[in-house]
């Protein structure tokens, strides 16, 4: 039992690690940034982390089962010009059409994402090669359905969904956070989240378990691939447009987002909450910075110095625990 | 400078805490220059940390080391090369996409100078030596440029040995460590090891010694030092003393000689394989034998005589080329580990590290990975029922572990092993139950228990097959033993007819040649 | 097919093609040639606007296909010249459309190419004026900038800073959102944070215009600030039909390629033209759609 | 000695297996395309690969270690614009100007890897994030230097060597044959080389064994931070100018091109005339696709399917010979 105890002292202590990183950061841009801290601004940061902390959380699925996905900012905009061609038909009403669309975002996510499990895992090849390949005929596809063109006129009652409160926090935001939430009992709760971390971390031991790995891989991105359906409704609630070339490096920034909460890129290793955090760093740094009135160029240096530490004193804090 | 009597090494109130357990709990030790010393003790007694402190893995909480009469406090295990210790560690340490000689000689690669460029490496010096190594440990047919991931994991441990050699011929080594080293290797490669320890104690090397095969201590060292719960609780002279005094040190009470297990009254054959040619078995090494309901069988051959390779493709680990395979007399089609588990067939793999654990996770995680149904409902996971089984199988095998939370990658290499045992034996699903070096690195009195436990699954109809390079296991366990030489099933041996002589002329049928080869 | 290859070929090398402007342009361009029926198009495009070295791999094997004439968009006004002057040497005609090539390199290399395109600089001059005059002096405004060193970004932040001056507006700053609606508006969010008092946004191009309006909007301030765009895509029309969008320009991207086509035409019937033959622009605002 | 060449023809089927992809390629490119066979498209892709060869040989040495380098491109522009103010320096001769040029890239290079290595084995954290750091750190500091702005006119004799020829063939080219070939040298001949497959490997293990990995580490970044200066001066050689946007993306086609040629992205097993096939079938395929007159868009999903196709292939090949 103490040791139980004390290895989840040492867990909260690796999460607060991220966490002090980012209580830090705050604040120092409350006192540095007086607009900082206003109610709107921090309602602003919640809407503006919610498209990268939804993608992290996928994002997340992949990482701990061993994998990565690259393509999640291309499939993204593939899942948009699909939503929103089905929720500009002709004729339809307005329930059914972003119920299609929805659904068409869902389901285009979830199928690349079911790709991209199936070809790395069943012909084992590295996801890293396989998502880069999906990154181009995603992006490729959207522009090729679009032909490039931006897609406008939802729905009203889509479009207010996107700027939607309650209590003064943005809708979207919340919804993201019961999605991290649910993702959390999944991996920490059920079977299947115990295979995705046990194959992120042995995948030969579990197969010789009994196990196959191929369904829980190729269901684990599945799963990344659903968050960037969710994703991209999300993007065309909160811009009311979908166009093709939206979510560009969008991958890049939810990698780290996971990275940067501690889940370890080998797989198997680290947890949502870190995932939470890791976005939350990385959204405030961008929205403190400009209210600093840094200018574009140091502020895109000051972010690569901010992930590289954030990084380096978790490990220099983990070096401290174990002493 | 060092005095004729002064220890070569003398350790003075060594401690190592890890999170939960005092594993070395203030050793103090010499060891005389040349002296071979035996480390003995229960699994997580301490064996290995004391090792991984002498190499410069660990440093210890407290204490001092001293090794020729100066302070030794090796900060990496480069300061332990230098300082002249080199170990051979219980778990493997090896490059498997580099050749068995970068392997051998990557301490110090053998160099060229190519005109004003050095660091070239000289590949000829490079593969003669590693010739010249390999074949002191008796691994000459085996090429210094193979990739070592393709060899055996008994192969692999002299590779392991072979590599330490190196070091003393080329850096003036003065104290060699072996930790287990014998743990997967049969008799024959075991003798050659032995006659490369004895011409190196000849020449004045002082060798600490682990194994938990007692017979090897008596016959080697020269002393013994026993641990318990991380403290040296005695050390003795092996000449004066014998294997009982020494189990009842290790285990603090006495082992009662055991019956064989076996002779219970066998039923149908749940286990039929006819015609099985696993992966790079020979023309004509189709094997067909059956396990029957409430037997232990044993398979029993040399090193790569292809016993790993027949029950992995038993368990569809690795594609066969040809066979079938029948469960209580039905042909079931197995082509994955998850077939076979459906059939009730279970393997329990020889490399715990790689094959059988997921070794940064909990034991209550590896314990339940084999039968997660049992633990779980509607794919939700149940905590509680997890951390119970844990604990009891835990308790069942004697397991060392500090609760159903601790990684596993923690535990000491026998505990390692018995929480690979703990995952197949829980439940009732394994009818038919495999395992291949199935004590690797486990002491005598586990052991004991193991075996002990082995008869009863049997007695409750359930059917093994034990692969195991150590013919006393095999002879204490098994009703019948089945012996390959060279991926051919050369003869059976029933319990009346045991007798170690029996079974390796058998395994040595096949090499008529002075050399064997790789596939 | 006989007739047909006997057609001069002309290849039409764009920027990214996954932008609304050029692939209106290239759709322009095809339509244009099918209606002329006297010549044959290659359309090609690179991935990236920032792709120079794929743009010049383009030329290149416009070369290798010995085609008549080649107009380009260069995605840079001096890493192209070199390829165009061993397409020259080759005997290729040439025009430039879109951005402007740089004169003194092309001097130095003794090549003339003549240019078709509009003026970006005075374009969004014309867009931002509309903005400068509802605010009037001292109204404070802030830019969106594309991509920086993009060179069609550069003129046209020029042509708003001429415009500031001009109208005596107060920039309170100006930040790039690399052409993004999303970025658009996050960084536009933030910039209002910091400065509440906002009046007005000039944005480099219309997808950030949209962006911007929606933070506009999020922040509940709906018809309070004003903002100008710049290229006339379909998306924003319905903005500035409501005045949530003040003007933006159109470039006519379809007629500029079909324009320089029929100028690659003219050289490769002798003629030769030089110098900048400006194609129109069009301020769209509330009263002109 | 028999199991020796056994896998010497088990390593050539391997490379041996991209080559026959390749092979494919070009022989169907050269039926469909009429131009792919002439004398100057061929001269054309060797040009055109050259800048994504000398990436990918140097991505080899990072990717062998068991690490992987984002920064490449960013990194190229900051050794470019760099290399492009020392060029354009005023009032030195041109020869010098040259010199200075040169060095102040390949330093700018060496500087940049050797930070990539030496935090990420010093802090042991992964690579992927650091480079992600650095990426930003890079290019910003590119736009920083230069205020987004192109630096051009170079000595003559700087621009007429990016269109240089030697038999027919760009000099640029042989250039890039002749480091990937001293490149290979050094990974299968020297200590050095032996230590970086090693390391990725097991990189406990040759803790174990005494050494240090750090140093090898520090020095394999080193040398992909030298390969991309050397492509900052090919670059602007060919180009005539250095802007700081350039090179964006140019990691992903480099990380491609070395894992279409067979080295495993978890390090220890590779080799550079893999890179050399990877580049070709990268450059072989951008090139005959236009000169197919495939339309861009189709153009892009192609290259996808084909970035996949390939490593499955190859794979599906491995599996054949494991039998
Ligand atoms: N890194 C570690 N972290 C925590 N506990 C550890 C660690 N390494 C070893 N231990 C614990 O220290 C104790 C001693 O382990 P050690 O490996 O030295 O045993 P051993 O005598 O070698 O046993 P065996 O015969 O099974 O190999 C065990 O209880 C083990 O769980
Ligand atoms: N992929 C492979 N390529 C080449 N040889 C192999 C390969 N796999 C196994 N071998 C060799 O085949 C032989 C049979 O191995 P196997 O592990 O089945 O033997 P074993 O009787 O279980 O002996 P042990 O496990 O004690 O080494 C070994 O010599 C091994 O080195
Ligand atoms: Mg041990
Ligand atoms: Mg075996």
């Amino acid at each position: 039992m103490s040791s139980s105890s004390s290895a989840t002292v040492r867990r909260i202590l690796r999460e607060a690690g991220i966490g002090l990183a980012l209580l830090a950061m705050i604040v120092f841009f409350a006192a540095a940034a007086p607009d900082f801290s206003t109610h709107e601004n921090i309602s602003n940061i919640l809407t503006q982390i919610t498209i990268n902390l939804i993608l992290a959380t996928g994002m997340t699925f992949a990482i701990l089962i061993g994998g990565i996905d690259l393509s999640v900012g291309a499939v993204m905009a593939l899942c948009a010009v699909v939503a929103g061609r089905l929720l500009t038909l002709d004729g339809m009403s307005e329930p059914l059409a972003v119920a299609l669309g929805v659904a068409g975002s869902l389901a285009v996510g979830m199928g690349c994402g079911a790709a991209n499990g199936w070809i790395s895992s069943f012909w084992g090849i590295p996801s890293f090669i396989v998502t880069l390949g999906m990154l181009n005929i995603a992006r490729g596809g959207a522009l090729q359905v679009t032909n490039a063109r931006t897609i406008y006129d939802f729905p009203d009652s889509f479009n207010a969904f996107g700027t939607a409160t309650v209590l003064g926090v943005p809708v979207m935001f919340v919804i993201a956070l019961v999605l991290l939430g649910l993702g959390w009992l999944v991996l920490t709760r059920t079977v299947f989240g115990r295979m995705i971390y046990a194959i992120g971390n042995n995948e030969e031991a579990v197969r010789l378990s009994g196990h196959r790995p191929l369904l829980t891989k190729v269901l684990a991105f599945t799963v990344t691939g659903l968050f960037v359906g969710i994703a991209a409704i999300v993007y065309m609630a909160r811009l009311t447009i979908a166009n093709p070339i939206l979510g560009v490096g969008f991958e890049l920034n939810a990698i780290a987002a996971v990275i940067i909460g501690g889940t370890s890129l080998s797989g198997g290793r680290g947890s949502l909450i870190g995932t939470l955090l890791g976005a939350a760093i990385i959204g405030v740094l961008a929205n403190g910075l400009i209210l600093m009135g840094v200018s574009d160029f140091i502020r895109q240096i000051v972010t690569g110095v901010v992930i590289i530490l954030a990084v380096v004193l978790d490990s220099y804090r983990a070096r401290l625990a174990r002493g | 400078m060092t005095q004729v009597n002064e220890p070569i090494l003398r350790l003075s109130g060594v401690s190592k805490r890890f999170p939960g357990v005092l594993a070395v709990d203030g050793i103090s030790l010499d060891v005389a220059p040349g002296e071979m010393l035996a480390l003995a003790g229960e699994n997580g007694a301490g064996k290995s940390s004391l090792i991984r402190l002498l190499a410069g893995i660990h440093r210890p909480d407290s204490g001092e080391m001293r090794l020729a009469g100066q302070i030794y406090a090796p900060q990496t295990p480069l300061d332990a090369i230098r300082a002249g210790v080199r170990v051979v560690h219980q778990e493997f340490n090896l490059l498997p996409a580099l050749s068995v000689a970068e392997n051998l000689l990557f301490e110090h690669l053998p160099r060229r100078r190519l005109g004003p460029i050095g660091g070239i490496v000289d590949r000829r010096e490079m593969d003669r030596r590693a010739e010249a190594l390999l074949a002191r440990v008796g691994l000459d047919e085996v090429g210094p440029r193979t990739p070592v991931e393709r060899l055996g994991i008994a192969q692999k441990q002299l590779v392991e040995i072979a590599r330490a050699l190196s070091g003393d011929l080329s850096s003036g080594g003065r104290v060699l460590v072996l930790d287990e080293p014998t743990a997967t290797l049969t008799p024959r490669e075991a003798g050659r090891l032995f006659e490369q320890i004895r011409l190196l104690k000849a020449s004045g090397m002082t060798m600490l010694y682990v194994s938990h095969h007692l017979a090897e201590i008596f016959a080697l060292c020269d002393r013994v030092a026993v641990l318990r719960n991380g403290a040296l609780v005695d050390t003795m002279r092996t000449a004066d003393t014998e294997p009982a005094a020494l189990v009842g040190s290790m285990i603090g009470r006495t082992l009662a000689t055991q019956a064989p297990i076996g002779g219970g009254t066998p039923g149908a054959p749940a286990l039929s394989v006819r015609g099985l040619r696993p992966r790079g078995s020979p023309e004509d090494g189709a094997l067909d034998f059956a396990v029957r309901e409430g037997e232990i069988v044993g398979l029993a051959g040399l090193v790569g005589a292809g016993r790993t390779e027949a029950v992995r493709a038993i368990f569809g680990a690795d594609p066969a080329i040809a066979g079938t395979i029948e469960r209580d007399g039905k042909p079931v089609r197995i082509r994955s580990p998850r077939d076979a588990v459906d059939a009730g067939i279970c393997l329990l793999t020889e490399n715990r590290k790689e094959e059988g654990l997921v070794l940064p996770m909990a034991a209550r995680v590896n314990t339940t990975l084999a039968r997660l149904k049992l633990v779980s409902r509607f794919g939700w996971l149940r905590p509680a029922a997890e951390r119970a089984e844990t604990r009891r199988l835990a308790k069942d095998l004697a397991t060392k572990i500090t609760g159903p939370e601790q990684p596993v990658i923690e535990l000491s290499g026998g505990n390692q092993q018995k929480i690979v045992l703990a995952k197949w034996l829980m439940g009732d699903k394994a009818r038919v139950l495999m395992l291949d070096e199935p004590t690797r690195g486990i002491d005598v009195g586990a052991k004991a228990e193991i075996y002990a436990l082995l008869g009863q699954l049997a007695q409750e109809g359930r059917a093994i097959l034990v692969v195991s390079s150590e013919l006393p296991e095999l002879t204490h366990l098994c009703d019948r033993i089945l012996v390959l030489s060279r991926g051919v099933l050369a003869g059976e041996v029933a319990r009346p007819d045991f007798s170690e002589e029996r079974i390796l002329s058998l395994a040595y049928s096949r090499y008529t040649q002075a050399h064997w080869q790789t596939h | 097919a006989w007739a047909q290859l006997k057609k001069p070929v002309v290849g039409l090398v764009m920027k990214s093609l996954a932008n609304e402007f050029f692939k209106n342009m290239q759709e322009g361009a095809l339509r244009h040639v099918e209606e002329r029926g006297d010549c044959t198009l290659i359309p090609l495009g690179i991935q990236s606007e920032t792709d120079i070295d794929g743009q010049i791999a383009l030329v290149e094997n416009l070369i290798t296909r010995k085609v008549d004439a080649i107009v380009i968009a260069p995605a840079d006004s001096r890493a192209l010249i070199s390829p165009l002057v061993r397409a020259a040497k080759a005997g290729i005609k040439l025009v430039n459309i879109d951005v402007l090539l740089d004169a003194n390199a092309l001097k130095k290399h003794h090549v003339e190419i003549v240019f078709v395109g509009p003026d970006n600089k005075e374009g969004a001059k014309m867009s931002a004026d509309v903005l400068a005059k509802a605010l009037g002096a001292g109204g404070k405004v802030v830019i969106l900038e594309g991509n920086p060193g993009a060179a069609n970004g550069v003129q046209r932040k020029e042509g708003f800073m001429e415009s500031i001056a001009q109208y005596k507006l107060d920039l309170l700053d100006s930040r790039t959102a690399h052409w993004e609606t999303e970025e658009a508006n996050t960084v536009f969010s933030n910039m209002l944070t910091a400065h509440p008092d906002i009046q007005g946004v000039m944005a480099g191009n219309d997808d950030m215009a949209i962006g911007v309006v929606k933070a506009i909007e999020a922040a509940g301030k709906k018809g309070q600030i004003k903002v100008i765009g710049f290229d006339g895509i379909a998306a924003i029309q319905p903005l500035i039909k409501n005045g949530e969008v003040l003007a933006t320009v159109d470039q006519f991207g379809a007629q500029l390629a079909a324009d320089g086509i029929d100028a690659a035409m003219k050289e490769i019937g002798g003629q030769t033209l030089t110098g900048w033959v400006k194609t129109p622009m069009k301020l769209e605002t509330a009263a002109t759609i």
